[in-house]
């Protein structure tokens, strides 16, 4: 599937807006993310979303991506 | 911190001209515990003054004046029919003080002798000609203009305090009032406060005083700008020249409530504002 | 057990009413207890000695005659705290930033704290502890931070760039080429605080075996739970967090400030300890949001097809460093459907106070950049600003500016709704002027969990791990009487303590209903489950041959059809002698919060002497995804609203040359009061959020996205000036309208 | 510091207490006398969380020293209700979700009923202006102004 890296994960992954990796769960995709981009652990560790759908997951790495959903990377939100 | 609560004049002045340390009287409160809750000041005595029967009334003068005691709030001053019939331009600008709570407790004279250059009263009390009665070991009588020296500094001497504001009678066909400009609709500080009072003759003002506030270190009696007016029907051109006057008198700062190029226009405005509410109360057309 | 958390899209009984609150007596009779109302026996009161400069070295702090003080218990400083220097970079800025170690980088950063047997005791003691400064050079504007030679704030960063965050797609440059019109403008907003009118306040103790106790104003007291316990070496599970009634947070009660302080004390004393912040020192040292500087440049086609939008926006951190420029960047653009839009999100360190979320964190800023320059381009283009905004409107496929493509959202009926609203039609006056805006919020959701236990008289008590801010109880009762099928009153919510529950996160990013209503929800549905099985022992059938109906369990099939339903209330009666109490729990990382979108309209009348903005009308059109308390989801909206008005209008931090806050009461920074206010009139929409059961989106923070914007856009209809700075004080509209 | 000693009525009871010179009369209350319903919300009195009357005067007990309040008649939002009857004004505070967090509200409410003690049938300018010695933050004051309006209207009828 293709994922979609919002601005600041771009940087992580060799300046690509989009990438292709083969995930059925968000830590699994996260975990690819990792090994191909080691980079990528610092804004892990800032925090990080993943977006299926529209819909924004932070915490819920169990969380199954569906075939053909749209998914994007973001940086993790807060609130007030 | 010592706290008295005399129930003279005589007592008060006592207490304050013995204390050796440092002695405050104690009004309403509003502005001197602020500052005691703000550690600006630290006190050896404060000296409450509302339990002095005298400071709480408000008399008619033989004159056909007003004394209005020390110790009398906004709150009752604003419920007093003959004065704010008199004087609308002084009771309204004491009423503007804060909220309602603050209007309960502040007093004209507490806003008078903290002295602030913003205080909302003051401009009001000079431009109606009005005097403060002080007592200490002689009693003597001061025109308000003359009471405060600089900001936060008043001509009160040591084991003297004002016992009343008399305010005088109410002349035919005059009128008075008093207008402040805030950000908010209320609770602010006067960025800048003009009071006018004048007096009619056939239409034509004979008699007037401007003041302004917040616009130097102390609140200002503006002669020029009376002499604008006088003799006018406050038409347009008068209304220019009264604004143009105000302006010139302003000698103000740059703070965090207003810019000195701010505070010269808007007295301008102010006065012109003002000066028309007068005109009118006065019965002008 | 994963739940189904998708939208039911059910018909609603009690969802959706307006029922009186569960905290309501106790709240008009002065009984509800806020984080100054509790003591303890024997406590103690702690009191902050703040720096007096905006950046010094700390070279001595002598605290040798406050300690021999009589009455003094406990004198603190950095030196008695753990040395996060090398650790973890949050918690390090955390605990550095409730107490100073080396350098004080603010005015009205804390430097040494004591706690005495009473306040005038502790007030005594401050003034005995000689602090030796070195004085700093400093910096608190944004753009001054940024340029070379500023003091520099952190040694770790470069220079005061905190991060630099960019968004968007397309290529913006190639879209200006397309363009027939390019309106560019930079604009400036100031610094605001929350303005709870509660002070942060707690009540720590602390035992020599390590184990304590905290009572604190917060947000989310499981958080301060870990931060604390994690500061200062505790065990997370030996300190007992309990939330007050809170008076007002709106993302300010989400950090810790003074509480590791009071905890360290009370260990220090072993005595519990009393920690109220004055007003004075809310201003000085919780956690306003950022000041900010932008530059925006916006191409689009003579029909209003936006070809190329382009946002860059500076935000002052304070002394750390945030994530508000990455979070600004996210939101700049969100609203529309855009083929080439960027937007940089840029973090600065400056010598103010660290930080915090403000109610939809840097999306207003932003906003009023983004829909003030749309504004310019509509008037440019000679088009009405909401048929402008509408031909670029994002829907439901949309790739959004920040990255995902959106699924149903709510930006384009907003819009609809602006557009038809009789408000638009409404005869102005002269000097008056309309502006609208719109605005852009995620919402979250979170790690939450909820328990439900049901009594023998069949009444409901909840209890959630989320604070309630605004009225939440009353909408999570109303969400488990909806779930149980049972009235209102028969459902009593609480907030637990963090003892009384598994881990929550902070009521933030309006998650609170969002996320609570869903283990609500799901709690309720084990419950059932409970019911069920107990029901079918109670009629000696087959649990699958009960079904929950309207609050009662029903027995189903042919053969079992004809037995009466079992209320919920004969059901709990039974409970003791059926398998005991009755109860549901659930825990859920509650993500899917659905983003949500509001249109916001305003008439103002400017004196244009004076320079004076009066607000006469205000409107406010939001989704909602699903109301559930209608009630409490208008005063997000007016309440959101009315924090706008007053940073579009007035308030302010004010920084003198010194580098010291000018106006840190509410004196001078100036809120709104009632007086400055009309009626807000809310139209709440609902789209549901396909992630929700009940179709929640969060509610809370939107509603402060637009109003700066609209307010600035009615500006300058009403006096043809237009303004790019806010606050929009007398003073700055008065020199605006001189020089046009 | 010398102890100053005030005998005073509060909600109707007598009570005493000895406090230094310089303590505020809400300090008195809420530390001294247990009665934690006005708040400090800003201790300069710019917010009215701390509202109260001083012999049926309306003021903030902030800026009221404890000292002062000797042979005086306080009262404050705890003595608002009459025994298990809300004020109408509680009540309408209640029905029209005119509180969020809640922590202005009884500064609102003796604020309030001031107001309508002494102007049964305010306008909304009126009613405005007279609060606006109140700061709310949650409510944007749309429903406070609503329930205070209701109010009157109640306390109109109870009158008829």
């Amino acid at each position: 599937m293709q994922v979609g890296l919002s601005g600041p994960l771009r940087a992580a992954a060799n300046g690509e807006a989009s990438i292709h990796i083969e995930a059925e769960t968000i830590r699994e995709l996260l975990n690819r993310l990792l090994e191909r981009y080691p980079a990528m652990k610092q804004h892990m560790e800032i925090g990080i979303a993943v977006s299926i759908d529209g819909a924004i997951y932070r915490d819920n790495w169990t969380t199954k991506i569906p075939e053909g959903a749209d998914v994007y990377l973001l940086p993790r939100i807060a609130g007030g | 911190m010592r706290y008295e609560s005399p129930t003279t004049a005589k007592a008060a002045v006592d207490l304050l001209s013995k204390e050796k340390g440092k002695a405050y009287v104690l009004a309403g409160g509003t502005d001197l515990l602020v500052r005691l809750r703000m550690d600006m000041i630290e006190p050896d005595l404060m000296v409450d003054i509302k339990n002095i029967p005298a400071m709480n009334d408000i008399k008619k003068t033989p004159n056909g004046g007003f004394k209005i005691g020390a110790a009398v709030s906004g709150a009752k001053l604003g419920a007093n029919k003959a004065i704010s019939k008199a004087w609308p331009g002084v009771v309204e600008a004491t009423n503007l003080i804060g909220s309602d709570q603050i209007q309960g407790r502040c007093t004209m004279v507490g806003n008078l002798c903290n002295a602030s250059p913003a205080a909302d009263s003051v401009p009001a009390m000079i431009a109606a000609g009005a005097k403060a009665n002080i007592v200490g070991k002689k009693r003597r009588t001061v025109p308000v203009e003359d009471i405060v020296t600089g900001p936060g500094k008043t001509a009160l001497a040591k084991g003297e305090l004002i016992e009343a504001i008399t305010l005088p009678k109410k002349a035919p066909k005059s009128g008075d009032a008093y207008l402040r400009f805030i950000p908010r609709t209320e609770m602010d500080i006067a960025v800048v406060g003009a009071a006018v009072s004048l007096t009619l003759k056939k239409g034509v003002v004979e008699k007037a005083r401007v003041a302004l506030g917040a616009v130097a270190a102390t609140p200002l009696l503006v002669k020029e700008a009376a002499d604008a007016i006088i003799g006018t029907s406050l038409d347009d051109e008068a209304l220019e020249a009264l604004g143009a006057a105000c302006s010139a008198a302003c000698k103000p700062i740059d703070d965090k409530r207003g810019t000195v190029e701010y505070r010269v226009k808007v007295a301008g405005v102010l006065a012109q504002r003002a000066a028309k509410i007068a005109y009118e109360r006065a019965g002008g057309k | 057990m994963q739940h189904d958390q998708s939208y039911t899209g059910q018909d609603f009984k009690v969802v959706g009413s307006r029922p009186k609150r569960p905290d309501g007596i106790d709240k008009v009779t002065g009984r509800a207890r806020y984080g100054a109302d509790m003591s303890a026996p024997g406590q103690l009161v702690a009191l902050m000695l703040r720096s007096p400069h905006a950046h010094a070295r700390i070279v001595k702090i002598d605290t040798s005659k406050a300690e021999k003080l009589a009455g003094v218990k406990a004198v603190l400083t950095a030196a008695d705290l753990p040395d996060l220097t090398n650790g973890n970079a949050g918690d390090y800025a955390t605990l550095e930033n409730c107490m100073a170690r080396d350098r004080a980088l603010y005015d009205g950063h804390a430097v040494a704290a004591v706690a005495a047997i009473d306040k005038s005791t502790a007030k005594k003691a401050l003034k005995l502890i000689k602090v030796t400064y070195e004085k700093l050079d400093h910096v608190t504007d944004v753009d001054e931070a940024l340029k070379q030679g500023a003091p520099q704030i952190q040694p770790a960063c470069d220079g005061n760039l905190g991060g630099r965050y960019e968004f968007g797609h397309g290529d913006c440059e190639a879209g200006l080429k397309e363009a027939d019109v390019v309106i560019e403008k930079s604009f400036k907003t100031g610094q605001t605080h929350q303005g709870y009118i509660e002070p942060h306040a707690c009540l720590a103790t602390v035992g020599p075996d390590g184990s304590g106790e905290l009572w604190v104003t917060t947000q989310g007291h499981f958080t301060y739970r870990n931060v604390c316990a994690t500061l200062l070496g505790m065990d997370i599970a030996k300190l007992k967090v309990t939330s007050s009634e809170i008076g007002g947070g709106f993302g300010g009660k989400t950090h810790v400030w003074i509480e590791p302080v009071a905890l360290a004390l009370a260990r220090k004393a072993n005595r519990p300890v009393k920690m109220v912040m004055s007003r004075e020192e809310v201003f000085k040292a919780s956690g306003p949001t950022c000041a900010s500087s932008m530059d925006v440049k916006i191409g689009a086609k003579k029909d209003g097809t936006i070809t190329s939008a382009f946002i860059e926006c500076r935000y002052s951190d304070g002394a750390f460093p945030g994530i508000w420029g990455m979070l600004g960047g996210m939101t700049a653009w969100a609203c529309y459907d855009l083929k080439n839009c960027q937007s940089v999100g840029v973090d600065v360190l400056v010598n103010r106070p660290k930080v915090a979320a403000y109610r939809a964190p840097s999306a207003p800023m932003m906003a009023f950049g983004v829909e003030s320059t749309l504004d310019m381009l509509a008037k440019e283009l000679d088009m009405d600003p909401v048929q402008l905004r509408l031909k670029n409107v994002a829907r439901e496929g949309t790739q959004s500016s920040y990255g995902p493509v959106y699924g149903p959202i709510g930006i384009e009926p907003t819009l609809e709704a602006v557009r038809d609203h009789p408000h638009m039609k409404a005869k102005l006056g002269p000097n008056q002027g309309r502006g609208m805006a719109c605005g852009f919020w995620f919402n979250i959701g979170g790690q939450t969990c909820s328990d439900l236990n049901i009594g023998v008289d069949g009444t409901v008590n909840l209890t959630v791990g989320t604070i309630d801010v605004g009225g939440a109880r009353a909408s999570l009762s109303l969400i488990a009487a909806e779930e149980l099928g049972i009235s209102y009153d028969d459902v009593k919510t609480t907030i637990g303590d963090t003892n009384s529950l598994g881990h929550n996160d902070t009521t933030e990013g309006s998650r609170g209903t969002f996320s609570s209503g869903m283990a609500t929800i799901f709690a309720a549905r084990e419950a059932i489950e409970v019911m069920k099985s107990r029901a079918a022992q109670m009629w000696d059938i087959p649990i699958e041959a009960v079904s929950w109906e309207n609050g009662h369990a029903v027995a189903t099939g042919a053969e079992h059809g004809n037995l009466p339903p079992l209320s919920l209330k004969e059901i709990a009666a039974e409970s003791p002698t059926t398998g005991g109490p009755i109860a549901g729990h659930h825990e859920v990382t509650a993500d899917g919060s659905g983003v949500s979108f509001a249109s916001h309209i305003v008439d103002v009348e400017v004196d244009p002497e004076t320079g004076r903005t009066q607000v006469l009308r205000y409107t406010v059109v939001q989704d909602a995804g699903k109301a559930i308390h209608p009630d409490y989801v208008e005063g997000q909206f007016q309440g959101g609203a009315a924090q706008g008005i007053g940073w579009a209008l007035n308030e302010e931090y004010i920084y003198g040359e010194d580098g010291c806050l000018q106006n840190p009461g509410f004196l001078d920074y100036r809120i709104p009061v009632c007086s400055d206010l009309p009626f807000i009139d809310t139209k709440i929409l609902e789209i549901p959020n396909p992630n929700h059961p009940y179709g929640i989106r969060g509610v809370g923070e939107t509603s402060i996205v637009p109003p700066l914007a609209a307010i600035g856009n009615a500006v300058s209809n009403a006096a043809g000036v237009r303004m790019d700075q806010v606050p929009m004080s007398p003073p700055r509209i008065l020199k605006a309208l001189e020089q046009a | 510091m010398a102890g100053v000693h005030v005998s005073t009525t509060v909600n109707g009871d007598p009570v005493e207490y000895v406090c230094p010179a310089d303590e505020s009369l809400l300090d008195v209350l809420r530390d001294r006398l247990g009665l934690t319903g006005a708040k400090e919300g800003c201790g300069t009195g710019d917010c009215g969380a701390c509202s109260i009357t001083l012999d049926g005067q309306l003021v903030c007990s902030c800026l009221v020293l404890g000292a002062e309040a000797e042979g005086k008649k306080i009262t404050t939002v705890e003595g608002m209700a009459d025994g298990e009857n809300l004020h109408p004004l509680q009540r309408q505070f209640i029905d029209n979700a005119a509180l969020q967090c809640g922590i202005c509200t009884p500064g609102f409410l003796v604020a309030g009923k001031a107001l309508l003690d002494r102007n049964p049938d305010p306008s909304v300018e009126e009613i405005r202006y007279a609060l606006a010695g109140n700061l709310c933050r949650c409510t944007g004051y749309d429903k406070i102004v609503r329930a205070v309006q209701a109010a009157a209207k109640d306390l109109q009828k109870q009158k008829k």
